[in-house]
Protein backbone atom coordinates (compact mmCIF):
# COMPACT_ATOMS: atom_id res chain seq x y z
CA UNK A 1 0.00 0.00 0.00
CA UNK A 2 1.97 3.00 -0.79
CA UNK A 3 1.98 5.45 2.09
CA UNK A 4 1.25 8.53 0.00
CA UNK A 5 -2.26 7.63 -0.83
CA UNK A 6 -2.70 6.66 2.51
CA UNK A 7 -1.82 10.33 3.78
CA UNK A 8 -4.27 11.62 2.18
CA UNK A 9 -6.75 9.22 2.54
CA UNK A 10 -6.15 7.68 6.49
CA UNK A 11 -9.28 8.53 8.10
CA UNK A 12 -9.09 9.46 12.04
CA UNK A 13 -10.39 5.91 13.67
CA UNK A 14 -12.60 5.91 16.72
CA UNK A 15 -11.16 2.76 17.96
CA UNK A 16 -9.37 -0.77 17.02
CA UNK A 17 -12.57 -2.13 15.46
CA UNK A 18 -13.27 0.78 13.58
CA UNK A 19 -10.02 0.35 11.79
CA UNK A 20 -10.82 -3.58 11.25
CA UNK A 21 -13.84 -2.90 10.20
CA UNK A 22 -12.20 -0.17 7.80
CA UNK A 23 -9.25 -2.73 6.32
CA UNK A 24 -12.16 -5.28 6.04
CA UNK A 25 -14.45 -3.70 4.02
CA UNK A 26 -11.69 -2.41 2.09
CA UNK A 27 -10.10 -6.31 1.44
CA UNK A 28 -13.81 -7.19 0.52
CA UNK A 29 -13.59 -10.09 2.56
CA UNK A 30 -16.40 -11.45 4.38
CA UNK A 31 -16.58 -11.21 7.90
CA UNK A 32 -17.02 -14.21 9.08
CA UNK A 33 -14.00 -15.54 7.28
CA UNK A 34 -11.52 -12.81 8.05
CA UNK A 35 -7.94 -13.37 6.38
CA UNK A 36 -6.14 -12.90 9.71
CA UNK A 37 -2.37 -13.05 8.61
CA UNK A 38 -3.78 -10.30 5.91
CA UNK A 39 -5.90 -8.14 7.77
CA UNK A 40 -3.12 -8.39 10.62
CA UNK A 41 0.02 -6.99 8.56
CA UNK A 42 -2.35 -4.35 7.09
CA UNK A 43 -3.52 -3.78 10.69
CA UNK A 44 0.42 -3.30 11.61
CA UNK A 45 1.18 -1.13 8.76
CA UNK A 46 -1.81 1.45 9.39
CA UNK A 47 -0.17 1.76 13.04
CA UNK A 48 3.51 2.46 11.97
CA UNK A 49 1.77 4.92 9.41
CA UNK A 50 0.36 6.35 12.12
CA UNK A 51 3.27 6.62 14.02
CA UNK A 52 4.69 8.20 11.29
CA UNK A 53 2.29 11.18 10.61
CA UNK A 54 2.79 11.84 14.06
CA UNK A 55 -1.06 10.74 15.12
CA UNK A 56 -1.27 9.59 18.82
CA UNK A 57 -1.61 6.03 18.55
CA UNK A 58 -3.70 5.11 21.87
CA UNK A 59 -2.93 2.05 23.87
CA UNK A 60 -5.69 0.23 22.74
CA UNK A 61 -4.96 0.08 18.89
CA UNK A 62 -1.85 -1.74 20.49
CA UNK A 63 -3.45 -4.01 22.03
CA UNK A 64 -5.64 -5.00 19.15
CA UNK A 65 -2.52 -5.58 17.31
CA UNK A 66 -1.21 -8.18 20.20
CA UNK A 67 -4.65 -9.68 20.44
CA UNK A 68 -4.55 -9.98 16.36
CA UNK A 69 -0.65 -11.89 16.41
CA UNK A 70 -1.53 -13.88 18.91
CA UNK A 71 -4.86 -15.25 17.30
CA UNK A 72 -2.48 -15.25 13.95
CA UNK A 73 -0.03 -17.71 16.10
CA UNK A 74 -2.95 -19.65 17.51
CA UNK A 75 -3.90 -20.52 14.01
CA UNK A 76 0.19 -21.57 13.68
CA UNK A 77 0.47 -23.50 15.83
CA UNK A 78 -1.39 -26.64 17.20
CA UNK A 79 -3.82 -26.47 19.96
CA UNK A 80 -3.16 -25.89 23.48
CA UNK A 81 0.70 -25.42 22.23
CA UNK A 82 1.81 -22.04 23.56
CA UNK A 83 -1.13 -20.64 25.18
CA UNK A 84 0.40 -19.60 28.06
CA UNK A 85 3.97 -18.28 26.30
CA UNK A 86 1.50 -16.09 24.61
CA UNK A 87 -1.16 -15.39 27.03
CA UNK A 88 -0.43 -11.78 27.33
CA UNK A 89 -2.06 -9.17 29.92
CA UNK A 90 -2.07 -6.36 27.37
CA UNK A 91 -4.36 -8.53 24.90
CA UNK A 92 -7.93 -8.14 24.95
CA UNK A 93 -10.50 -10.81 26.31
CA UNK A 94 -10.29 -12.53 22.39
CA UNK A 95 -8.74 -15.98 22.41
CA UNK A 96 -10.18 -16.82 18.67
CA UNK A 97 -11.12 -16.01 15.63
CA UNK A 98 -14.54 -16.58 15.93
CA UNK A 99 -14.77 -14.50 19.79
CA UNK A 100 -13.27 -11.88 17.53
CA UNK A 101 -15.62 -12.20 14.72
CA UNK A 102 -18.45 -12.02 18.10
CA UNK A 103 -16.73 -8.62 18.96
CA UNK A 104 -16.80 -6.86 15.36
CA UNK A 105 -20.33 -8.11 14.67
CA UNK A 106 -21.19 -6.57 18.27
CA UNK A 107 -19.59 -3.91 17.82
CA UNK A 108 -21.25 -3.28 14.19
CA UNK A 109 -24.17 -3.49 15.71
CA UNK A 110 -23.95 -0.18 17.76
CA UNK A 111 -22.30 1.09 14.63
CA UNK A 112 -25.37 0.86 13.00
CA UNK A 113 -27.34 2.09 15.95
CA UNK A 114 -25.19 4.90 16.27
CA UNK A 115 -26.30 5.87 12.37
CA UNK A 116 -29.81 5.50 13.26
CA UNK A 117 -29.40 8.07 16.51
CA UNK A 118 -27.68 10.18 13.82
CA UNK A 119 -30.51 10.15 11.58
CA UNK A 120 -32.77 11.16 14.83
CA UNK A 121 -30.67 13.97 15.98
CA UNK A 122 -30.58 15.32 12.52
CA UNK A 123 -34.67 15.05 12.58
CA UNK A 124 -34.56 17.03 16.16
CA UNK A 125 -32.19 19.75 15.21
CA UNK A 126 -35.13 21.31 12.67
CA UNK A 127 -37.38 21.70 15.36
CA UNK A 128 -36.58 24.20 17.88
CA UNK A 129 -38.43 24.35 21.26
CA UNK A 130 -38.08 27.39 23.54
CA UNK A 131 -35.08 28.27 25.49
CA UNK A 132 -35.36 28.81 28.85
CA UNK A 133 -31.50 28.93 30.03
CA UNK A 134 -32.36 32.62 30.60
CA UNK A 135 -34.97 33.11 32.54
CA UNK A 136 -38.50 32.44 33.53
CA UNK A 137 -41.62 33.15 31.79
CA UNK A 138 -43.21 36.14 31.78
CA UNK A 139 -46.65 35.69 33.55
CA UNK A 140 -48.47 39.03 33.52
CA UNK A 141 -51.31 40.36 35.54
CA UNK A 142 -52.52 43.78 35.18
CA UNK A 143 -53.66 43.57 38.88
CA UNK A 144 -50.68 43.37 40.34
CA UNK A 145 -48.70 45.61 37.65
CA UNK A 146 -46.40 43.10 36.20
CA UNK A 147 -45.73 40.13 37.90
CA UNK A 148 -42.74 38.03 36.94
CA UNK A 149 -42.08 35.06 38.90
CA UNK A 150 -42.48 36.26 42.09
CA UNK A 151 -40.88 39.92 41.69
CA UNK A 152 -42.94 42.79 40.77
CA UNK A 153 -42.19 46.57 40.44
CA UNK A 154 -43.67 47.37 44.16
CA UNK A 155 -40.83 45.05 45.02
CA UNK A 156 -38.18 46.69 43.31
CA UNK A 157 -39.84 49.87 44.42
CA UNK A 158 -40.08 48.40 48.22
CA UNK A 159 -36.16 47.75 48.21
CA UNK A 160 -35.16 50.80 47.00
CA UNK A 161 -37.38 52.52 49.36
CA UNK A 162 -36.17 50.51 51.83
CA UNK A 163 -32.71 51.32 51.17
CA UNK A 164 -32.99 55.22 51.60
CA UNK A 165 -34.58 54.37 54.81
CA UNK A 166 -31.47 52.04 56.20
CA UNK A 167 -29.64 54.72 55.14
CA UNK A 168 -31.14 57.55 57.12
CA UNK A 169 -30.67 55.07 60.27
CA UNK A 170 -27.84 53.17 60.04
CA UNK A 171 -24.37 54.78 60.72
CA UNK A 172 -21.82 53.29 57.99
CA UNK A 173 -18.77 52.18 59.66
CA UNK A 174 -15.53 53.96 58.16
CA UNK A 175 -12.32 54.22 59.23
CA UNK A 176 -11.37 57.49 60.85
CA UNK A 177 -9.56 59.44 57.88
CA UNK A 178 -8.36 63.40 57.58
CA UNK A 179 -12.23 63.77 57.83
CA UNK A 180 -15.16 64.09 59.64
CA UNK A 181 -18.69 64.19 58.90
CA UNK A 182 -18.79 68.29 60.41
CA UNK A 183 -16.01 69.15 58.48
CA UNK A 184 -17.27 67.87 55.68
CA UNK A 185 -20.82 69.68 56.11
CA UNK A 186 -19.38 72.79 56.46
CA UNK A 187 -17.27 72.34 53.36
CA UNK A 188 -20.31 71.31 51.21
CA UNK A 189 -22.38 74.47 52.28
CA UNK A 190 -19.27 76.35 51.26
CA UNK A 191 -19.19 75.05 47.85
CA UNK A 192 -22.96 75.53 47.30
CA UNK A 193 -23.00 79.14 48.46
CA UNK A 194 -23.58 81.22 45.48
CA UNK A 195 -24.75 77.65 42.98
CA UNK A 196 -27.78 79.24 42.41
CA UNK A 197 -28.28 76.52 40.31
CA UNK A 198 -26.88 74.32 42.50
CA UNK A 199 -24.21 71.43 41.76
CA UNK A 200 -24.53 68.10 40.63
CA UNK A 201 -24.16 65.34 42.78
CA UNK A 202 -20.85 64.15 41.43
CA UNK A 203 -19.49 67.80 41.04
CA UNK A 204 -19.34 67.59 44.65
CA UNK A 205 -16.62 65.44 45.08
CA UNK A 206 -12.95 65.35 44.17
CA UNK A 207 -11.73 63.66 41.56
CA UNK A 208 -9.17 61.97 43.55
CA UNK A 209 -11.95 61.21 46.49
CA UNK A 210 -11.90 58.22 48.32
CA UNK A 211 -13.91 55.47 49.16
CA UNK A 212 -14.30 56.92 52.94
CA UNK A 213 -14.28 60.32 51.89
CA UNK A 214 -17.36 59.88 49.17
CA UNK A 215 -19.25 58.17 52.17
CA UNK A 216 -18.63 60.80 54.47
CA UNK A 217 -19.35 63.42 51.89
CA UNK A 218 -22.86 61.11 51.35
CA UNK A 219 -23.60 61.18 54.75
CA UNK A 220 -22.58 64.68 55.38
CA UNK A 221 -25.11 65.56 52.05
CA UNK A 222 -27.77 63.33 53.96
CA UNK A 223 -27.68 65.18 57.60
CA UNK A 224 -27.46 68.62 55.52
CA UNK A 225 -30.93 67.47 54.05
CA UNK A 226 -31.92 65.91 57.07
CA UNK A 227 -31.62 69.40 58.72
CA UNK A 228 -33.67 71.13 56.06
CA UNK A 229 -30.11 72.87 54.62
CA UNK A 230 -30.09 71.48 51.52
CA UNK A 231 -32.29 70.05 48.86
CA UNK A 232 -31.53 67.20 46.47
CA UNK A 233 -33.27 66.77 43.67
CA UNK A 234 -33.47 64.83 40.01
CA UNK A 235 -34.39 65.95 37.08
CA UNK A 236 -35.44 62.68 35.78
CA UNK A 237 -35.81 58.88 37.40
CA UNK A 238 -32.09 58.45 36.07
CA UNK A 239 -30.50 62.18 35.54
CA UNK A 240 -28.34 63.32 37.77
CA UNK A 241 -28.98 64.45 41.41
CA UNK A 242 -28.63 67.84 42.05
CA UNK A 243 -27.72 69.97 45.01
CA UNK A 244 -29.07 73.21 46.28
CA UNK A 245 -28.37 75.59 49.58
CA UNK A 246 -32.05 76.19 50.75
CA UNK B 1 -44.88 32.99 0.63
CA UNK B 2 -47.29 32.99 3.72
CA UNK B 3 -44.88 34.36 6.65
CA UNK B 4 -47.33 33.91 9.35
CA UNK B 5 -46.22 30.58 10.29
CA UNK B 6 -42.43 32.04 10.20
CA UNK B 7 -43.20 34.89 12.83
CA UNK B 8 -44.96 32.84 15.12
CA UNK B 9 -41.93 30.45 15.03
CA UNK B 10 -39.67 32.70 15.80
CA UNK B 11 -41.29 34.56 18.38
CA UNK B 12 -42.15 31.36 20.11
CA UNK B 13 -37.80 30.25 20.03
CA UNK B 14 -36.67 34.01 20.74
CA UNK B 15 -34.87 34.25 23.52
CA UNK B 16 -36.12 37.97 24.54
CA UNK B 17 -38.75 40.26 22.43
CA UNK B 18 -38.05 40.62 18.80
CA UNK B 19 -38.57 43.87 17.20
CA UNK B 20 -40.02 43.85 13.94
CA UNK B 21 -37.43 45.13 11.90
CA UNK B 22 -35.33 42.00 12.80
CA UNK B 23 -38.06 39.56 12.20
CA UNK B 24 -38.50 41.14 8.64
CA UNK B 25 -34.29 41.28 8.24
CA UNK B 26 -34.67 37.69 9.28
CA UNK B 27 -37.42 36.47 7.30
CA UNK B 28 -36.57 38.41 4.03
CA UNK B 29 -40.01 40.70 4.34
CA UNK B 30 -41.12 43.76 4.38
CA UNK B 31 -40.78 45.50 7.99
CA UNK B 32 -44.53 47.00 7.22
CA UNK B 33 -45.97 43.16 6.38
CA UNK B 34 -44.40 41.87 9.53
CA UNK B 35 -46.00 44.28 11.74
CA UNK B 36 -49.25 43.38 10.25
CA UNK B 37 -48.48 39.98 10.44
CA UNK B 38 -47.78 40.61 14.30
CA UNK B 39 -51.04 42.69 14.56
CA UNK B 40 -52.80 39.73 13.24
CA UNK B 41 -51.41 37.25 15.38
CA UNK B 42 -51.56 39.27 18.28
CA UNK B 43 -55.61 39.55 17.25
CA UNK B 44 -55.93 35.65 16.95
CA UNK B 45 -53.94 34.97 20.27
CA UNK B 46 -56.19 37.58 21.70
CA UNK B 47 -59.44 35.19 21.32
CA UNK B 48 -59.93 33.29 24.62
CA UNK B 49 -59.74 30.13 22.62
CA UNK B 50 -56.02 30.93 23.04
CA UNK B 51 -54.14 30.60 26.42
CA UNK B 52 -50.78 32.34 24.96
CA UNK B 53 -50.73 36.31 23.85
CA UNK B 54 -48.64 38.17 21.96
CA UNK B 55 -47.28 41.14 23.75
CA UNK B 56 -45.42 44.16 23.26
CA UNK B 57 -42.48 44.44 25.53
CA UNK B 58 -38.90 46.01 25.39
CA UNK B 59 -39.62 47.30 21.63
CA UNK B 60 -39.85 43.72 20.86
CA UNK B 61 -43.07 41.52 20.76
CA UNK B 62 -42.91 37.73 21.98
CA UNK B 63 -45.47 35.17 23.28
CA UNK B 64 -46.00 35.09 26.94
CA UNK B 65 -49.39 33.41 29.05
CA UNK B 66 -52.88 35.07 29.53
CA UNK B 67 -52.75 37.25 32.76
CA UNK B 68 -55.97 35.67 34.25
CA UNK B 69 -54.19 32.24 34.01
CA UNK B 70 -51.63 33.10 36.28
CA UNK B 71 -52.75 31.41 39.42
CA UNK B 72 -52.91 27.98 37.48
CA UNK B 73 -49.44 28.56 35.74
CA UNK B 74 -47.64 29.31 38.93
CA UNK B 75 -48.99 25.52 40.07
CA UNK B 76 -46.64 24.48 37.76
CA UNK B 77 -43.37 26.27 39.22
CA UNK B 78 -44.47 24.93 42.75
CA UNK B 79 -41.58 23.65 44.64
CA UNK B 80 -39.36 24.76 41.78
CA UNK B 81 -36.15 26.49 42.92
CA UNK B 82 -37.87 30.25 42.25
CA UNK B 83 -35.96 32.75 40.20
CA UNK B 84 -36.51 35.70 42.35
CA UNK B 85 -33.60 38.04 42.75
CA UNK B 86 -32.26 38.51 46.30
CA UNK B 87 -32.65 41.88 48.68
CA UNK B 88 -29.42 42.71 47.51
CA UNK B 89 -29.44 42.27 43.81
CA UNK B 90 -32.89 44.05 44.10
CA UNK B 91 -31.35 46.97 45.69
CA UNK B 92 -28.02 46.76 43.39
CA UNK B 93 -30.39 46.87 40.25
CA UNK B 94 -32.33 49.61 41.76
CA UNK B 95 -29.44 51.59 42.16
CA UNK B 96 -28.23 50.91 38.56
CA UNK B 97 -31.35 51.57 37.15
CA UNK B 98 -32.21 54.67 38.74
CA UNK B 99 -28.33 56.25 38.70
CA UNK B 100 -27.07 55.19 35.73
CA UNK B 101 -24.76 55.18 34.05
CA UNK B 102 -22.62 54.37 37.53
CA UNK B 103 -19.61 53.15 38.63
CA UNK B 104 -19.33 49.70 41.35
CA UNK B 105 -17.96 52.36 43.67
CA UNK B 106 -21.02 54.64 43.16
CA UNK B 107 -23.36 51.47 43.87
CA UNK B 108 -21.18 50.55 47.34
CA UNK B 109 -21.05 54.29 48.58
CA UNK B 110 -25.02 54.14 48.69
CA UNK B 111 -25.78 50.16 49.57
CA UNK B 112 -22.64 50.84 52.36
CA UNK B 113 -21.28 47.06 51.23
CA UNK B 114 -19.14 45.39 48.63
CA UNK B 115 -21.33 44.50 45.57
CA UNK B 116 -18.75 42.31 43.63
CA UNK B 117 -20.79 39.11 44.05
CA UNK B 118 -23.79 40.91 43.43
CA UNK B 119 -22.77 42.63 40.48
CA UNK B 120 -21.12 39.51 39.08
CA UNK B 121 -24.69 37.37 39.28
CA UNK B 122 -26.42 40.50 37.88
CA UNK B 123 -24.16 40.60 35.02
CA UNK B 124 -24.20 36.62 34.28
CA UNK B 125 -27.88 36.78 34.11
CA UNK B 126 -27.72 39.71 32.13
CA UNK B 127 -29.86 42.63 33.88
CA UNK B 128 -27.05 44.87 33.77
CA UNK B 129 -24.13 46.03 31.37
CA UNK B 130 -20.88 47.94 30.60
CA UNK B 131 -21.88 51.42 29.13
CA UNK B 132 -18.25 52.91 29.28
CA UNK B 133 -15.78 54.22 31.46
CA UNK B 134 -15.78 57.12 33.76
CA UNK B 135 -13.67 60.28 33.11
CA UNK B 136 -12.24 59.73 36.06
CA UNK B 137 -8.94 58.36 37.95
CA UNK B 138 -8.68 54.69 37.47
CA UNK B 139 -11.08 55.50 34.77
CA UNK B 140 -13.53 53.02 36.28
CA UNK B 141 -16.35 51.14 34.29
CA UNK B 142 -19.90 52.75 34.05
CA UNK B 143 -23.09 50.32 34.47
CA UNK B 144 -26.02 50.45 33.18
CA UNK B 145 -29.23 48.32 33.05
CA UNK B 146 -30.33 46.26 29.61
CA UNK B 147 -32.68 45.22 27.62
CA UNK B 148 -33.34 41.84 30.02
CA UNK B 149 -33.52 44.33 32.98
CA UNK B 150 -36.71 45.38 31.26
CA UNK B 151 -38.06 42.05 30.23
CA UNK B 152 -37.15 40.80 33.90
CA UNK B 153 -39.54 43.44 35.26
CA UNK B 154 -42.39 43.67 32.11
CA UNK B 155 -40.80 47.04 31.24
CA UNK B 156 -41.38 48.75 27.72
CA UNK B 157 -38.27 50.96 28.55
CA UNK B 158 -36.65 53.12 31.17
CA UNK B 159 -39.19 55.76 31.20
CA UNK B 160 -41.50 53.27 33.09
CA UNK B 161 -39.73 52.72 35.79
CA UNK B 162 -41.54 54.04 39.20
CA UNK B 163 -41.37 57.81 40.03
CA UNK B 164 -39.70 58.49 43.29
CA UNK B 165 -41.99 60.04 45.63
CA UNK B 166 -41.89 63.86 46.57
CA UNK B 167 -40.78 63.09 49.71
CA UNK B 168 -38.27 60.47 48.61
CA UNK B 169 -36.25 62.89 46.30
CA UNK B 170 -35.91 65.02 49.44
CA UNK B 171 -34.20 62.38 51.52
CA UNK B 172 -31.44 62.50 48.97
CA UNK C 1 -64.48 25.29 32.17
CA UNK C 2 -62.48 25.29 28.49
CA UNK C 3 -59.44 23.46 29.85
CA UNK C 4 -57.88 24.30 26.11
CA UNK C 5 -56.34 27.61 27.15
CA UNK C 6 -54.90 26.23 29.99
CA UNK C 7 -53.42 23.30 28.69
CA UNK C 8 -51.91 25.58 26.01
CA UNK C 9 -50.42 27.80 28.31
CA UNK C 10 -48.71 25.14 30.13
CA UNK C 11 -47.16 23.41 27.38
CA UNK C 12 -45.81 27.10 26.68
CA UNK C 13 -44.06 27.93 29.52
CA UNK C 14 -43.22 24.16 30.81
CA UNK C 15 -39.37 23.46 30.96
CA UNK C 16 -39.75 20.04 30.15
CA UNK C 17 -42.14 18.50 28.32
CA UNK C 18 -45.57 17.81 30.15
CA UNK C 19 -47.66 13.86 30.44
CA UNK C 20 -51.07 14.44 30.59
CA UNK C 21 -51.14 13.48 33.44
CA UNK C 22 -49.28 16.11 35.47
CA UNK C 23 -51.27 18.79 33.39
CA UNK C 24 -54.79 16.92 34.67
CA UNK C 25 -53.14 17.37 37.97
CA UNK C 26 -52.15 21.14 37.75
CA UNK C 27 -55.35 22.56 36.33
CA UNK C 28 -57.69 19.71 37.94
CA UNK C 29 -58.97 18.20 35.24
CA UNK C 30 -59.31 14.20 34.44
CA UNK C 31 -56.30 12.90 32.07
CA UNK C 32 -58.83 11.49 29.49
CA UNK C 33 -60.10 15.55 28.83
CA UNK C 34 -56.32 16.40 28.43
CA UNK C 35 -55.70 13.69 26.33
CA UNK C 36 -58.88 15.00 24.49
CA UNK C 37 -57.68 18.48 24.82
CA UNK C 38 -53.96 17.24 23.72
CA UNK C 39 -55.09 15.41 20.92
CA UNK C 40 -57.21 18.80 19.47
CA UNK C 41 -54.68 21.27 20.19
CA UNK C 42 -52.01 19.01 17.63
CA UNK C 43 -54.81 18.68 14.81
CA UNK C 44 -55.04 22.95 15.18
CA UNK C 45 -51.29 23.74 15.29
CA UNK C 46 -50.60 21.19 12.32
CA UNK C 47 -52.62 23.69 10.11
CA UNK C 48 -50.52 25.19 7.72
CA UNK C 49 -51.65 28.55 9.58
CA UNK C 50 -49.34 27.53 12.21
CA UNK C 51 -45.32 27.53 12.45
CA UNK C 52 -45.72 25.53 15.88
CA UNK C 53 -46.84 21.90 16.79
CA UNK C 54 -47.64 20.14 19.41
CA UNK C 55 -44.81 17.45 19.87
CA UNK C 56 -45.26 13.76 22.02
CA UNK C 57 -41.37 13.93 23.22
CA UNK C 58 -40.26 12.04 26.22
CA UNK C 59 -43.58 10.70 27.66
CA UNK C 60 -44.57 14.32 27.17
CA UNK C 61 -46.16 17.12 25.25
CA UNK C 62 -44.12 20.25 24.08
CA UNK C 63 -44.67 22.89 21.83
CA UNK C 64 -41.99 23.19 18.71
CA UNK C 65 -41.44 24.86 15.62
CA UNK C 66 -42.02 23.18 12.56
CA UNK C 67 -39.13 21.07 10.57
CA UNK C 68 -39.66 23.35 7.22
CA UNK C 69 -39.25 26.56 8.96
CA UNK C 70 -35.53 25.45 10.23
CA UNK C 71 -33.91 27.08 7.45
CA UNK C 72 -35.37 30.42 8.86
CA UNK C 73 -35.19 29.82 12.44
CA UNK C 74 -31.76 28.80 12.14
CA UNK C 75 -30.79 32.34 11.56
CA UNK C 76 -31.96 33.67 14.36
CA UNK C 77 -29.34 31.17 16.31
CA UNK C 78 -26.86 31.65 13.61
CA UNK C 79 -25.15 28.39 14.05
CA UNK C 80 -25.92 27.79 17.44
CA UNK C 81 -27.51 24.37 16.91
CA UNK C 82 -25.07 22.90 14.50
CA UNK C 83 -23.28 21.13 17.04
CA UNK C 84 -23.68 17.64 16.87
CA UNK C 85 -22.41 14.86 19.14
CA UNK C 86 -19.11 13.02 18.02
CA UNK C 87 -19.27 9.06 16.51
CA UNK C 88 -17.50 8.35 19.72
CA UNK C 89 -20.45 9.49 21.92
CA UNK C 90 -23.65 8.22 19.52
CA UNK C 91 -21.51 4.59 19.75
CA UNK C 92 -21.17 5.39 23.85
CA UNK C 93 -24.89 6.48 23.83
CA UNK C 94 -26.72 3.39 21.79
CA UNK C 95 -24.77 0.46 23.94
CA UNK C 96 -26.09 2.64 26.77
CA UNK C 97 -29.57 2.59 25.37
CA UNK C 98 -29.68 -0.73 24.50
CA UNK C 99 -27.86 -2.53 27.68
CA UNK C 100 -28.88 -0.42 30.20
CA UNK C 101 -28.55 -0.53 32.92
CA UNK C 102 -24.48 -1.26 32.03
CA UNK C 103 -21.17 -0.44 33.49
CA UNK C 104 -18.50 1.38 31.63
CA UNK C 105 -16.13 -1.80 31.60
CA UNK C 106 -18.94 -2.98 29.72
CA UNK C 107 -19.21 -0.17 27.27
CA UNK C 108 -15.34 -0.29 26.88
CA UNK C 109 -15.31 -4.36 25.70
CA UNK C 110 -17.74 -3.42 23.10
CA UNK C 111 -15.98 -0.13 21.76
CA UNK C 112 -12.98 -1.75 22.45
CA UNK C 113 -11.82 1.59 23.94
CA UNK C 114 -11.42 4.05 26.84
CA UNK C 115 -14.94 5.76 27.23
CA UNK C 116 -14.16 7.69 30.19
CA UNK C 117 -13.87 11.50 28.54
CA UNK C 118 -16.75 10.56 26.83
CA UNK C 119 -19.15 9.59 29.78
CA UNK C 120 -18.13 12.65 31.46
CA UNK C 121 -19.49 15.00 28.54
CA UNK C 122 -22.36 12.71 28.73
CA UNK C 123 -22.80 13.21 32.08
CA UNK C 124 -22.24 16.43 31.91
CA UNK C 125 -24.77 17.23 29.63
CA UNK C 126 -27.04 15.03 31.37
CA UNK C 127 -27.31 12.23 28.24
CA UNK C 128 -27.09 9.35 31.20
CA UNK C 129 -27.06 8.91 34.25
CA UNK C 130 -26.38 6.36 37.42
CA UNK C 131 -28.66 4.24 38.37
CA UNK C 132 -26.93 2.49 40.44
CA UNK C 133 -24.15 0.16 41.64
CA UNK C 134 -23.76 -3.62 39.81
CA UNK C 135 -23.63 -6.79 42.42
CA UNK C 136 -20.45 -7.55 41.52
CA UNK C 137 -16.60 -7.31 42.47
CA UNK C 138 -15.29 -3.64 42.50
CA UNK C 139 -19.53 -2.96 42.59
CA UNK C 140 -18.93 -0.55 39.90
CA UNK C 141 -21.35 2.21 38.80
CA UNK C 142 -24.43 1.35 36.40
CA UNK C 143 -25.47 3.77 33.26
CA UNK C 144 -29.07 4.64 32.17
CA UNK C 145 -30.14 6.92 29.68
CA UNK C 146 -31.74 9.91 30.92
CA UNK C 147 -35.20 11.81 29.77
CA UNK C 148 -32.80 14.45 28.09
CA UNK C 149 -31.43 11.99 25.74
CA UNK C 150 -35.18 11.01 24.93
CA UNK C 151 -35.64 14.65 24.26
CA UNK C 152 -32.46 15.21 22.01
CA UNK C 153 -33.44 12.59 20.01
CA UNK C 154 -36.99 13.49 19.94
CA UNK C 155 -38.07 9.97 21.06
CA UNK C 156 -41.17 9.07 22.68
CA UNK C 157 -39.76 6.57 25.09
CA UNK C 158 -37.00 3.75 24.83
CA UNK C 159 -38.91 1.62 22.81
CA UNK C 160 -38.98 4.26 19.92
CA UNK C 161 -35.17 3.20 19.57
CA UNK C 162 -34.79 1.81 16.57
CA UNK C 163 -35.62 -2.39 16.81
CA UNK C 164 -32.52 -4.52 15.85
CA UNK C 165 -32.98 -6.33 12.40
CA UNK C 166 -33.78 -10.20 12.74
CA UNK C 167 -30.47 -10.92 11.22
CA UNK C 168 -28.48 -8.79 13.60
CA UNK C 169 -30.79 -9.98 16.55
CA UNK C 170 -29.56 -13.77 15.79
CA UNK C 171 -25.91 -12.45 15.91
CA UNK C 172 -26.60 -12.35 19.72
Amino acid sequence: MPAVEYYVNLPTFEGPFALLFHLIEKAEVDIYDIPVAEITAQYLETLQLMQKLNLEVASEFLVMAATLLKIKSKKLLPSSIGDEALDDEDSMDIETQEELIQRLLEYRHFRAVAQELRAYETAQKRVFVRSLTGEKVVLVNPEDDFVISGVSLPALMQAFQRLLAEHERQPLEVEADDFSVEELMVQLVSQLQGQKDGLSFSGLFTETAGLSEIILTFVALLELVRLGKLSVWQSNPFGELVVLLK
Amino acid sequence: MEIKPLVEALLFVAEEPLPPAKIAEIIGAETKDVRETLKLLQQEYASSEHGLQVMEIAKGYQFSTKPDLSPVIEKLFKGEKSYTLSQAALETLGIIAYRQPVTRVDIETIRGVKVEGVMNTLQRRRFIRTVGRKDAPGRPILYGTSKEFLKYFGLKDLSELPRLTDNEEKQF
